[in-house]
């Protein structure tokens, strides 16, 4: 059963399919994001995939403020993802919504509506960055650690 | 044929222990080398194998009864066709097959496709219907010249058995039929330029759209065999020789499957997606062409003494 | 069998939301409604509530493939506001700016459109090339997207390096004429594709009021940069690409044409750039009472800043008009009676930014 | 070029891709979070006013200024850096860590006021640079002024003006030197 569990955690750390989402951004994140599948950084080494139904995805990558528009269909995918799950927040506007706070238009910040578990701070931030927020989030999928416990720890680094 | 051969062939080889596997390492290849062509690095050896643990350990999300059976069922349907049709490949020179082992394998490398498009209809979402009726269709266009190349096989063999197919006299019947079967391969592996029913960037994953976890692994895990099964049956009918040794078949076997897992890889690189009517065109025109011309001349076997 | 497919509003063949309804016939598109909604952020409405300085950070984040364009027009339109004069050498900065970011824009788009007609070697072909380009933005003003390099009355960041834009530039002209072109031109399956497909007429193109690239690939040859230059474009010597067949495959070519001219472009502005302040002088600048507009050819087509001053430190309106808010609606009239594997590929093929359009 | 010669040019000249977790290098002057100098800040507020997102936050209080700055608001624009007038702030050369808690990178700074010479009452630090730049060319006996609290300066131009009333005499100004 422990080997079991640990092949399972071994799988999950090596390959984690990632679905791409655009609450209302500018763009920009989602052109770093595309830019991790090039072949410079080619996020296929670690196994990473970009999936095009929720459905089959591990890692959901928000980038964007929630606007009004794209709560609905935030909720209805994050509920379409089979667990076990984790969110992360590429940029700074999920996190804070950064320049776009307090536009009537926008629901967010995205830990309003989904729990986020790791944030990735940039407006946007380098494909690198991307990837080693990312590579946190597998560690989490993988670890399945209790959220409260990862908020107290705070900065990972 | 004793049932411990039955057994052998089903769950050791050509079957389960080293089709699986197989089906892992073709899929790797397929993805490494396609990353390379790209000047990537591409994912590590053991990627599809750990794909596919991670699929089976994840939660499934809750459906309507109905819909769960097919979508469970469907995909392990799927997986023992591939296996069942490993099985009566003629690898090695001591397989015998059975009269009519021949319209068994066709059935069942069918199978698959079938399964994906119930799967696309059971599945209720409009991707996974348009993604149906595309293979459907494709399905239609293929299998002309696939079974038309199969028939003029077994004419000119006189046989309806692989063993005596495989060991039919080399020539221009064989050449042409092989040829058209090779000419399939990339629609039935829904590769490029013929990935129509699983286009991802027109209805996302096709077929499988709705299906998550363990039912994604069972699919994942039927493509690989197919992989498997194709290459292998374009290999046991291309190969006019055997070695006579058990272990001589079984490495020039895997490893010619391995380089048309290349070969199909190429072409997948260098080609965009056509539409369903441009591959449809391609394939009554090329495909029925080729194959009419292997018919023709298995069925009057003086044109080619003539020709020659 | 007639049913409706919604492509969005979040789909692989999208980077943002945005929601195309299709109503098919077999495979056969009878009807298609567009919906852009999903990304309104409010940008105007925050724009009048943030001072002119916060402002041009906040135009930036309209979109993040043609943001220094934006923070461009923008400054061009308070800069006429103000009547202040900018220097030659800011001019040119800001031009070389605005082509090198015209170049990754449209690399991208290049890499999508291969994306969408399935053929992933040529995204990576494109990415690769654009990786170049964006190392070297980021080495001219700190970041890969939203530069920032943009102020009232000049530039914020002087060209440190103007050698390594020339080696750079050089490169990717070399990749676009050896490769990119003749990939996209010469290979069957893209030409299988891409021809005949998405008509537009020259006048139909009149008539919906299509921009850039999508309406010079139906034959207008509206350029904003030869109508009514701005930045040091009056200086400078280059061809407007324009084909006449109006397909896709039509816009593939003028797009990979302006590339090439986009590097003649910036070449010619290395070779002239003079040397000199980048700034007018005072960071703070009274922006008087008044109106102004601004228009510059984005990536994408025609840019239409209009700006309201009433003399304080915060602009009474901001209204920008993008380039493809008029030519999404051609979107309609080009896949009606296409092919459902088409729509995707039209889709791209206008390069439509729902970012810039919505807001 | 055919594209299988581009295929195969890939492979000769192998995968162009940096393995993990070796980084594309950081060029010179790139856009990090924002770094603050405080023994050169003379809590201007200009950072604050051209922010657009307000992660730059500047408070006074009695006896000290605080300067608040989230990178998780950031726009990495520089914008800040472009106008503070003596260069106390700077742009880290590497970009954040990724957090998983939205408060975990915010940074305060103090900024100690310094006493006014006059009075002795915490006032805000004026720099040297500052001094040399805004008071260029000013009469030695006036640059001393320059550190006085404002209270204290209200009151030095009041008698100015009241000697200039009673005694008719000019009041110091720039052009003196």
């Amino acid at each position: 059963m422990r080997l079991i569990k640990k092949l399972v955690s071994m799988a999950r750390r090596r390959s984690p399919w990632l679905f791409h989402l655009n609450t209302g951004g500018c763009n920009g994140c989602d052109i770093e994001f595309s830019a991790c599948l090039a072949p410079r950084y080619d996020v296929e080494q670690a196994g990473i995939l970009l999936v095009g139904s929720p459905r089959h995805a591990d890692i959901l990558c928000v980038t964007g403020p929630v606007t009004r528009g794209t709560r609905a269909a935030l909720e209805t995918i994050y509920a379409q993802m089979p667990e076990p799950k984790v969110v992360v927040a590429l940029g700074n506007c999920p996190a804070t919504c950064d320049v776009f706070a307090g536009s009537p238009a926008i629901e967010g910040p995205l830990d309003r509506i989904l729990p986020v578990d790791v944030y990735v701070p940039g407006c946007p931030p380098r494909p690198h960055d991307l990837i080693k927020g990312v590579a946190q989030a597998v560690a989490i999928l993988a670890d399945q650690q209790p959220r409260d416990r990862r908020i107290i720890e705070g900065v990972n680094q | 044929m004793s049932w411990e051969k039955v057994f052998f062939a089903l769950l050791i080889f050509p079957g389960l222990l080293y089709a699986v596997p197989t089906a892992w390492l073709m899929l790797w290849l397929e993805r490494k080398f396609r990353a390379r062509m790209q000047g990537r690095i591409g994912p590590p050896f053991y990627q599809p194998f750990f794909d596919f643990v991670k699929l089976m350990a994840k939660r499934r999300v809750l459906r309507p009864s109905f819909d769960s059976i097919f979508m469970m069922g469907l995909p392990l349907v799927s997986v023992s066709a591939g296996l069942l049709a490993l099985a009566l490949l003629p690898i090695s020179s001591d397989s015998r097959g059975f009269a009519g082992d021949l319209v068994l394998l066709v059935a069942f490398l069918e199978v698959p496709s079938l399964c994906s498009v119930l799967a696309g209809f059971a599945s209720r979402s409009i991707f996974g219907q348009v993604g149906a009726t595309r293979e459907a269709i494709l399905s239609i266009t293929y299998n002309l010249p696939f079974l038309t190349a199969i028939v003029a096989l077994a004419y000119s063999a006189q046989s309806l058995r692989l063993v005596d197919i495989a060991a039919s006299p080399a020539g221009g019947v064989r050449a042409l039929a092989v040829l058209t079967i090779c000419l399939c391969l990339p629609v039935k592996l829904r590769i490029n330029p013929f990935s129509v029913s699983n286009a991802e960037q027109e209805i996302y994953s096709g077929p499988a759209t709705e299906f998550s976890g363990p039912q994604l692994a069972m699919w994942e895990l039927a493509h690989g065999l197919e992989w498997v099964a194709l290459t292998g049956l374009v290999v046991c009918l291309g190969l006019t020789f055997r070695t006579g040794t058990w272990i001589g078949d079984f490495a020039i076997y895997t490893s010619l499957s391995l380089v048309l897992v290349i070969l199909l890889t190429i072409l997948a690189t260098g080609t965009a997606r056509l539409k369903i009517q441009q591959a449809a065109r391609f394939y009554w025109r090329w495909g029925m062409g080729l194959s009419l011309v292997a018919l023709i001349l298995g069925v009057f076997p003086d044109i080619e003494r003539f020709i020659r | 069998m007639s049913f409706t497919i919604p492509i969005g509003p979040y789909h692989p063949a999208l980077e943002e939301p945005c929601k195309v309804q299709v109503i098919c016939e077999g495979e056969i598109v009878q009807d298609v409604s567009l919906s852009v909604k999903y990304n309104f952020r409010g940008v105007e409405w925050l724009a009048e509530r943030r001072n002119y300085h916060q402002a041009i950070a906040l135009v930036e984040r309209v979109c993040g493939i043609c943001s220094n364009v934006h923070a461009l027009t923008f400054c061009n339109a308070l800069e006429g506001l103000a009547g202040l004069t900018v220097p030659e050498r800011a001019q040119y900065i800001r031009t070389i700016m605005v082509e090198l970011e015209r170049l990754t824009s449209h690399a991208l788009w290049a890499g999508i459109a291969a994306e969408v007609m399935g053929f992933q070697t040529l995204f990576m072909t494109c990415f690769a090339m654009r990786e170049q380009l964006m190392d070297l933005l980021e080495t001219i003003s700190g970041n890969r997207i939203h530069y920032g390099m943009n102020c009232i009355g000049g530039v914020t960041r002087d060209l440190a390096n103007p050698e390594a834009v020339r080696i750079t530039v050089r490169r990717v002209r070399q990749t676009v004429t050896d490769q990119l072109i003749p990939l996209f031109t010469e290979d069957k399956t893209i030409h299988a594709r891409c021809s005949g497909i998405g008509q537009m007429t020259k006048e139909q193109a009149v008539a919906w009021g299509a921009v850039g690239p999508t309406a010079r690939a139906s034959g207008l040859t509206e350029d904003i940069r030869q109508t009514s230059p701005y930045a040091a474009y009056n200086q400078l010597e280059f061809k407007v690409p324009v084909e006449t067949s109006g397909d896709v495959f039509a816009r593939v070519v003028v797009r990979l044409l302006e590339m090439v001219e986009s590097c003649h472009i910036v070449e010619q502005a290395l070779d002239q750039i003079p040397p000199g302040p980048i700034h007018h002088g005072p960071i703070f600048v009274e922006i008087p009472r008044g109106e102004a507009v601004a228009r510059a050819e984005a990536p994408r087509g025609e840019l239409f800043y209009y700006v309201s001053s009433d003399g304080t430190d915060i602009p009474c309106r901001v209204k920008i008009r993008t380039p493809s808010f008029v030519n999404l609606p051609t979107v309609r009239l080009m896949m009606l009676q296409a092919n459902l594997a088409d729509v995707p590929l039209i889709n791209a093929s206008i390069d439509p930014c729902y970012s810039c359009t919505s807001r | 070029m055919n594209i299988f010669s581009v295929l195969l040019k890939n492979l000769r000249m192998g995968p162009a891709t940096l393995r993990f977790p070796e980084e594309v290098p950081y060029p010179k002057g790139f856009h990090g979070p924002v770094k603050i100098h405080t023994e050169k800040c003379i809590c201007c507020g200009m950072c604050a006013y051209v922010c657009v997102s307000g992660a730059v936050r500047v408070a006074e209080h009695k006896d000290n200024c605080e300067w608040v700055y989230s990178p998780g608001l950031c726009t990495f624009c520089g914008k800040c850096v472009s106008v503070c007038p003596v260069e106390a702030l700077h742009m880290a050369a590497k970009s954040a860590p990724s957090y998983f808690n939205t408060k975990a990178l915010d940074e305060v700074h103090l900024v100690p006021y310094s006493p006014c010479p006059e009075c002795g009452r915490p006032t805000p630090p004026v720099r040297e640079v500052l001094r040399a730049k805004a008071f260029k060319g000013v009469a030695p006996n006036v640059l001393v002024k320059s550190l006085i609290c404002q209270r204290c300066r209200q009151k030095d131009s009041q008698r100015a003006l009241v000697s200039i009333q009673v005694k008719g005499e000019p009041p110091p100004s720039r052009s003196d030197k």
